[in-house]
């Protein structure tokens, strides 16, 4: 019964993935059953956002009853994740409710997050150099600063025309360069993983 | 020729990935991985076994985040080699003072993500220490989840976070508060946005593809290995393929 | 007919038994004492018969087969009778006084003198008596030097029997035959004064002091042959505490927990088990002169109940005290240890407090005082911004367009003034808007923008109709490929519950290719790859323009698609510089410093890197920090 | 913008975003309660709204609604594709509810294989015909003869550039080359001396376009923090 189980899994995974690859190179044949398959799949990462939501909401269960910190911060959370689903399913996705919650309190908080991250970067970008004295962090140093001087006219300086032309330049040529190399790269690793998935070597689903 | 080109751009899709697997295959089961072909020495997975073992004996935790990609999508790649590093940190860490912790932003990852755990601790006999509460989902949308895994690195005594998934530029909050807490960031993502913030705020960066590389690098078995050995193949195939095609191209010889 | 009282166990089997039901002990051939007559003879052999044979250690007159019944002494058989009859037959009675002189002085002999330890002298005399009686091996009966065990298992007559059993005639008979009396007798003597000696009569509390008798001296009596049944019993009854201990081996030190767990009867006697000197001596009977003899009375013989060990472990308070502490440590391993907390103040963050402050003060300087002497981005020098108002422009009015909103809100600062200028030229086309999203906070970004753009347009209190929130698009990838193929199957209803794809304008599509044109805005360089990858073809085909509004983050990634030829991007705004360039296309240029604080932004940026990484290397490079590094 | 918009309608909501833009911004200070309670709040709400709105989208309408349909006589057009398409999803989605606690979290593991086969196969099947091809397609057409300018001086800028993305794409990609040939035992592994130089190459592209991707990240982040500070400035002005 111990070995059953992991290859049934392993089974289901490898035919499954095998029919939706099939699907795709030959859409005359398997072009109906990828369908359904990847239909199926949409539908129950909704069931899984479903278990995802018990699973925030039995964490800060957990963490409001017991004594501790994060206590309160818990207990604010489980309140405000119940309120706004009771108020969004009431009013609806795009009701007057939804939106006044979505703007009152997901836009400033996100937009504020992101703010705090300007001084995060430009504090990682100075203690950089200090903490990986290399000459690639100096051709970093250096692109970032070119890319900035060309972006905007400068206070009191203006606008650099050479350091404008050099950003186009660098954005547009060495800078694709590499992404292509690296957008390669990932999407090589990306088969090599899909692919162990695929023959049942890797299983991720704890089989 | 036209039409045979046609039909080998039709399914060269296939054609792809049929050389991918069998290569993975024949590495794997010919045992052919020579002992003639080592590993680049990658500064990150050197530290990342180093620090396991030191929040072991510090009696510190593990915080490994795997993204907000979802396995429906192209970022689920980046999150099933999450999952084997999730793996690997459990199956080290998992009688330390305090067991490793994991975060992420998609329900279907947090589910696996539990599942590894469990089956971590099932086969090291030590099922009583899975708390399933230690795999959370800390957020929907990326900066919610970003913010959600921000007080686990705060408070929970982290001593390493291993970054592995699919992140926008959020992952430099998550960064910022394991700096702010002093404890060392090993960080990867599919997306080079993300990259490139690592490459600024974390201590170990795994750029490009090494990030896919950490299943041969910590030991998870021969597949890993031939898988990276057919990345290398197929990698001057396309190395190939561009220089000639581009020679072709200029030449005009191909339209 | 009667019972028989087992003479080893001393408790009674039904009289045909041979052996006793409880302790297997021979009831008939008479135990220490020969059973009843008519048992030998139903036997054939008499075991003490065979005894002799066997013992034939000593060339001894050869007895006959069976022993007659005649050549058993009376006053023997009357103490065996009390011993198996006590309350039926008349005991015939023996002189104690010549058996208790006879045992005196074997008790006593002339050069023996009696010392506290008997047990020493005991074992000194006793060999030498054996060694007279010529009873096989001394060990035999050396085994019997245990008394405290025998005296426990064997129910001895009381005193009182044997005096009423032993009648003076008997008595004289008895005397005369003690001189050629038989070996199993002489044995008898040897054990029972062993027993004597062991306390047969131990002084039971409440009992009248029997004065010691002078006991006459005698040869020593024949050597005593050792019944074979006594040397099978007493090999197993050898205590091990009898072997010597080999020299070399200290006695083992146990462990204090091991002790604990040892019953208390267990431990091994050090001292002599019973301390006999102060019993008094018994005066009458065939026993009289011997010390400590145990009373044959009923209540000197209690049945008891085996003896019944507790489990309860004997633990000292230092040993309880050493367990707490154990299960201290033990539960000490499970907690995890509580570890020094980080403090708040330190160097590191208040250089970040410094660059912060520095940072923001020159732009809150700009946004206050609303300053515009930066020179505004021109349409014409940021790259796609033209081409993107051209698409819009020739889009014919009433178009349908397809607008994707798929960057988060936290973007929303940054693209917002691209996205409603869009927005508001397309409502200015009257252009129907389709509004898809792949995120899921995008629906709820697309209907605040329509009505905020519409109400800032001046438009009518209930707002733009004009448009279809589809709202969002499960699985990612896999969902914008339906999409692309077939919208009405993956979206079949807007929002608000109708169903968009009956009615005009959307009737009239069936792929993505039947829109006008495709407006994505996304701050996810991924997700414009995955839009321009699955629906750029197709689009490119039915000439449908792709137009992209993105962020500054993923404008590097989106150019070469807008550059490349023939361009899979036909207009592509950028971040806020193209979000300026691209309001000034149709003169909404906005004075509210926010350019010039993005200038200042930038150039105070530019110096904290320049000043942050050449500080860095150079205190690096301070010797205390190179010694600490090395 | 939209906040102005969203002041003139709504004051409450707006002094609601003041407080939370300077509770999260006090983070520049330190980790504090301030900002911890507003990142909670945060996470509630946008939680919560996106489960409610994947939940509309999916299972309302794609689940629910077609079977309200059938109830109340509605002509459904394919009884027969929503049992194929749908029920089979509804049970396995029931099915996973197993996972939801460790006891019989073993049941479920099967749907999540089934979600693991899927996901890879699109993963793989997305890099190969979304990324590498396109991607090495756009190399490979980079020094096209046919979309070359036709004017001198650019043809000269059009090849260099092209070479340079080529050489760039080529040697980046050469960098992550992991398997090294071991010249013999005991000397250190390392790679050869021309690999060594295609690599050192390719990490100088690499770390140009980290930092042009760096740069684009920074001033979106620079651009939100902007956008904060003329918010807080326009409620001020408003309520002074």
């Amino acid at each position: 019964m111990k070995k059953i189980f992991p290859i049934t899994n392993a089974v289901i995974a490898v035919i499954s993935g095998l029919l939706v690859v099939l699907g795709y190179f030959f859409p005359t044949a398997f072009g109906g059953i990828q369908a359904t398959l990847i239909g199926w799949a949409i539908i129950l990462a909704a069931f899984g956002l479903l278990l995802g939501v018990f699973n925030l909401f039995s964490v800060h269960w957990k963490k409001a009853r017991n004594q501790g910190t994060g206590q309160i911060y818990s207990l604010v959370l489980l309140i405000s994740l119940g309120l706004t689903i009771v108020l969004a399913s009431i009013s609806g996705p795009t009701g007057a409710l939804s939106l006044w919650l979505f703007n009152t309190f997901q836009v400033p908080v996100e937009i504020s997050l992101l703010a705090v991250l300007a001084i995060v970067l430009v504090y990682a970008g100075a203690r950089l150099l200090a903490r990986r004295p290399k000459w690639n962090t100096i051709l970093f140093l250096v692109t970032v600063l070119v890319v900035l001087l060309g972006t905007v006219p400068l206070l009191f300086i203006g606008e650099i025309t050479p350091l404008n032309a050099l950003r186009d330049w660098i954005t547009q040529v060495p800078a694709i360069a590499g992404a292509r190399g690296l957008l390669i790269g990932v999407a090589l690793g990306t088969v090599a993983t899909g692919l162990r998935i695929l023959i049942g070597s890797d299983r991720p689903y704890g089989g | 020729m036209q039409q045979v080109l046609s039909l080998l751009s039709d399914y060269l899709g296939v054609l792809f990935l049929i050389l991918c697997l069998g290569l993975i295959l024949f590495y794997i089961f010919s045992g052919r991985i020579t002992e003639k072909i080592s590993m680049r020495s990658i500064q990150a997975f050197k530290h990342f076994r180093r620090e396991v073992d030191l929040a072991v004996e510090a009696g510190k935790r593990l915080h490994i985040s795997l993204g907000r990609g979802s396995i429906n999508e192209l970022q689920g790649g980046s999150a099933f080699i999450g999952l084997t590093i999730l793996d690997r940190c459990a199956r080290a860490a998992s009688n330390s003072d305090r067991p490793p912790v994991t975060t992420s932003g998609d329900g279907i990852i947090m589910i696996l993500s539990q599942d590894s755990l469990q089956n971590t601790y099932h086969s090291l006999a030590t099922e009583d220490r899975y708390d399933p509460t230690s795999a959370r989902l800390t957020g929907l949308t990326p900066l919610a989840y970003a913010a959600g895994a921000m007080p686990p690195i705060h408070d929970d005594y982290v001593s390493a976070n291993i970054l592995a998934g699919h992140f926008g530029s959020e992952v430099a909050l998550l960064t910022e508060a394991g700096e702010r807490n002093r404890s060392l960031t090993v960080g990867g993502s599919d997306s080079i946005s993300a990259q490139a913030v690592l490459y600024a705020t974390s201590d170990e960066p795994l750029l490009g593809e090494e990030l896919y590389a950490a299943g041969a690098y910590l030991g998870e078995g021969t597949a890993h290995t031939a898988s990276l050995q057919m990345q290398d193949i197929v990698r001057w195939i396309l190395v190939v393929s561009i220089v000639l095609g581009a020679i072709l191209k200029l030449l005009g010889i191909l339209s | 007919m009667a019972e028989i009282i087992c003479p080893l166990c001393g408790k009674p089997n039904p009289p045909e038994l041979d052996e006793c039901q409880y302790c297997q002990a021979p009831l008939k051939s008479g135990g220490f004492l020969p059973s009843a007559p008519e048992d030998i003879e139903a036997e054939g052999t008499s075991p003490l018969s065979e005894v002799e044979d066997k013992a034939g250690a000593e060339p001894s007159t050869p007895k006959p087969a069976a022993y007659p019944e005649e050549s058993i002494p009376d006053w023997l058989k009357a103490t065996e009778a009390g011993f198996t009859q006590p309350s039926e037959e008349e005991p015939e009675a023996t002189p104690p006084e010549d058996l208790t002189e006879q045992i005196d002085s074997i008790i006593n002999p002339p050069d023996s003198t009696p010392t506290s330890q008997e047990g020493a002298v005991d074992d000194d005399w006793l060999d030498s008596l054996l060694a007279d009686a010529g009873a096989g091996e001394p060990e035999a009966l050396s085994n019997e030097e245990e008394p405290a065990e025998k005296s426990e298992v064997e129910p001895e007559p009381s005193a009182e029997e044997i005096e009423q059993e032993v009648s003076p005639k008997e008595e004289q008979t008895a005397s005369q035959e003690l001189f050629d009396k038989p070996d199993w007798l002489a044995n008898l003597e040897a054990s029972s004064t062993i027993k004597l000696e062991g306390g047969m009569f131990g002084a039971e509390p409440g009992q009248e002091e029997i004065a010691p008798k002078e006991v006459p001296e005698e040869e020593s009596p024949e050597p005593i042959d050792q019944p074979d049944w006594l040397n099978k019993v007493l090999p197993e009854e050898q205590p091990e505490s009898a072997e010597e201990p080999e020299e070399g081996l200290a006695a083992a030190e146990l462990p204090t927990w091991l002790e604990a767990l040892r019953p208390p009867e267990a431990t091994s006697p050090t001292g002599p088990v019973e301390d006999i000197s102060s019993a008094e001596v018994v005066t009458a009977g065939p026993l009289s002169g011997l010390r400590g003899v145990i009373s044959a009375q009923p209540s000197a013989i209690r049945p008891q109940k085996p003896p019944t060990y507790s489990i309860k472990l004997r633990v000292t308070d230092e040993q309880q005290a050493r367990m707490q502490m154990m299960e201290e440590l033990l539960a000490d391993e499970g907690k995890p240890k509580p570890l020094p907390a980080q403090h708040v103040i330190t160097s590191q963050n208040i250089l970040r407090l410094i660059i912060a402050i520095v940072l923001l003060l020159p732009m809150v300087w700009m946004i206050i005082g609303k300053r515009q002497q930066t020179s505004m981005p021109q349409p014409g020098n940021v790259p796609g911004v033209v081409d993107f108002t051209q698409s819009i422009q020739n889009l014919p009015p009433g178009a349908v367009v397809l607008v994707a909103f798929d960057y988060e809100a936290g973007f929303a600062g940054e693209m917002n003034l691209a996205v409603t200028n869009v927005i508001s030229q397309l409502m200015n086309k009257n252009a129907y808007l389709t509004l898809v999203s792949t995120i899921s906070s995008g629906p709820a970004m697309a209907e605040s923008v329509i009505k905020a753009t519409y109400t800032e347009l001046g438009g009518a209190q209930e707002g733009y109709v004009d448009y279809a929130n589809l709202g969002y698009i499960p699985g990612g990838t896999m969902g914008l490929l339906g999409l692309v193929n077939s919208p009405k199957s993956i979206l079949p209803y807007s929002l608000d519950g109708s169903n968009v794809w009956a009615g005009a304008p959307l009737n009239s599509i069936t792929s993505i290719e039947g829109f006008s044109a495709v407006v994505v805005m996304t701050n996810d360089p991924d997700t414009a790859r995955i839009w321009i990858e699955q629906a750029g073809p197709k689009l490119l085909g039915a000439g449908t323009p792709l137009l992209i509004v993105t962020s500054a983050q993923a404008e590097p990634l989106i150019r070469p698609y807008f550059k490349s030829s023939p361009a899979q991007v036909q207009g592509l705004i950028a971040g806020l510089t193209g979000g300026i360039a691209y309001a000034r296309t149709f003169g909404n240029t906005q004075v509210n410093g926010e350019w010039d604080a993005f200038s200042a932004g930038i150039t105070i940026s530019v110096l904290i890197l320049l000043i942050g990484s050449i500080a860095g290397v150079l205190v690096k490079m301070l010797p205390d920090n190179r010694k600490k590094e090395s | 913008m939209l906040e102005q918009l969203a002041q003139l309608a709504d004051p409450i909501g707006a002094v609601i975003g003041f407080l939370l833009t300077v509770m999260v911004l006090s983070y520049i200070i330190g980790d504090n309660f301030l900002f911890r309670l507003a990142v909670h709040i945060f996470i509630g709400v946008a939680s919560g709204y996106a489960a409610v709105l994947i939940l509309y989208n999916v299972l309302w309408y794609q689940v629910l609604v077609p079977v309200l349909q059938i109830l109340s006589g509605d002509k459904f057009t394919d009884l027969t594709s929503y049992v194929i398409s749908v029920v089979p999803a509804v049970i396995l989605g029931f099915w996973m509810f197993t996972k939801a606690s460790p006891r019989t979290a073993r049941w479920g593991t099967p749907v999540l294989a089934f979600l693991a086969g899927v996901g890879a196969a699109t993963v793989v099947v997305g890099a190969i015909r979304g990324t590498i091809f396109p991607q090495v397609g756009a190399s490979v057409n980079i020094l096209n003869i046919q979309s070359s300018p036709p004017e001198l001086n650019k043809l000269v800028g059009w090849f260099i550039n092209g070479l340079i993305i080529l050489v760039g794409t080529v040697t980046t990609l050469i960098y992550f080359n992991f398997g090294i040939k071991r010249q013999e035992e005991g000397v250190p592994v390392q790679r050869s001396v021309f690999m060594g130089y295609l690599s050192t190459v390719g990490q100088g592209f690499i770390v140009i376009t980290l930092g042009v991707l760096f740069t684009g990240v920074y001033i979106a982040t620079l651009t939100s923090l902007i956008d904060r500070i003329r918010f807080l400035w326009d409620v001020i002005l408003r309520f002074i």
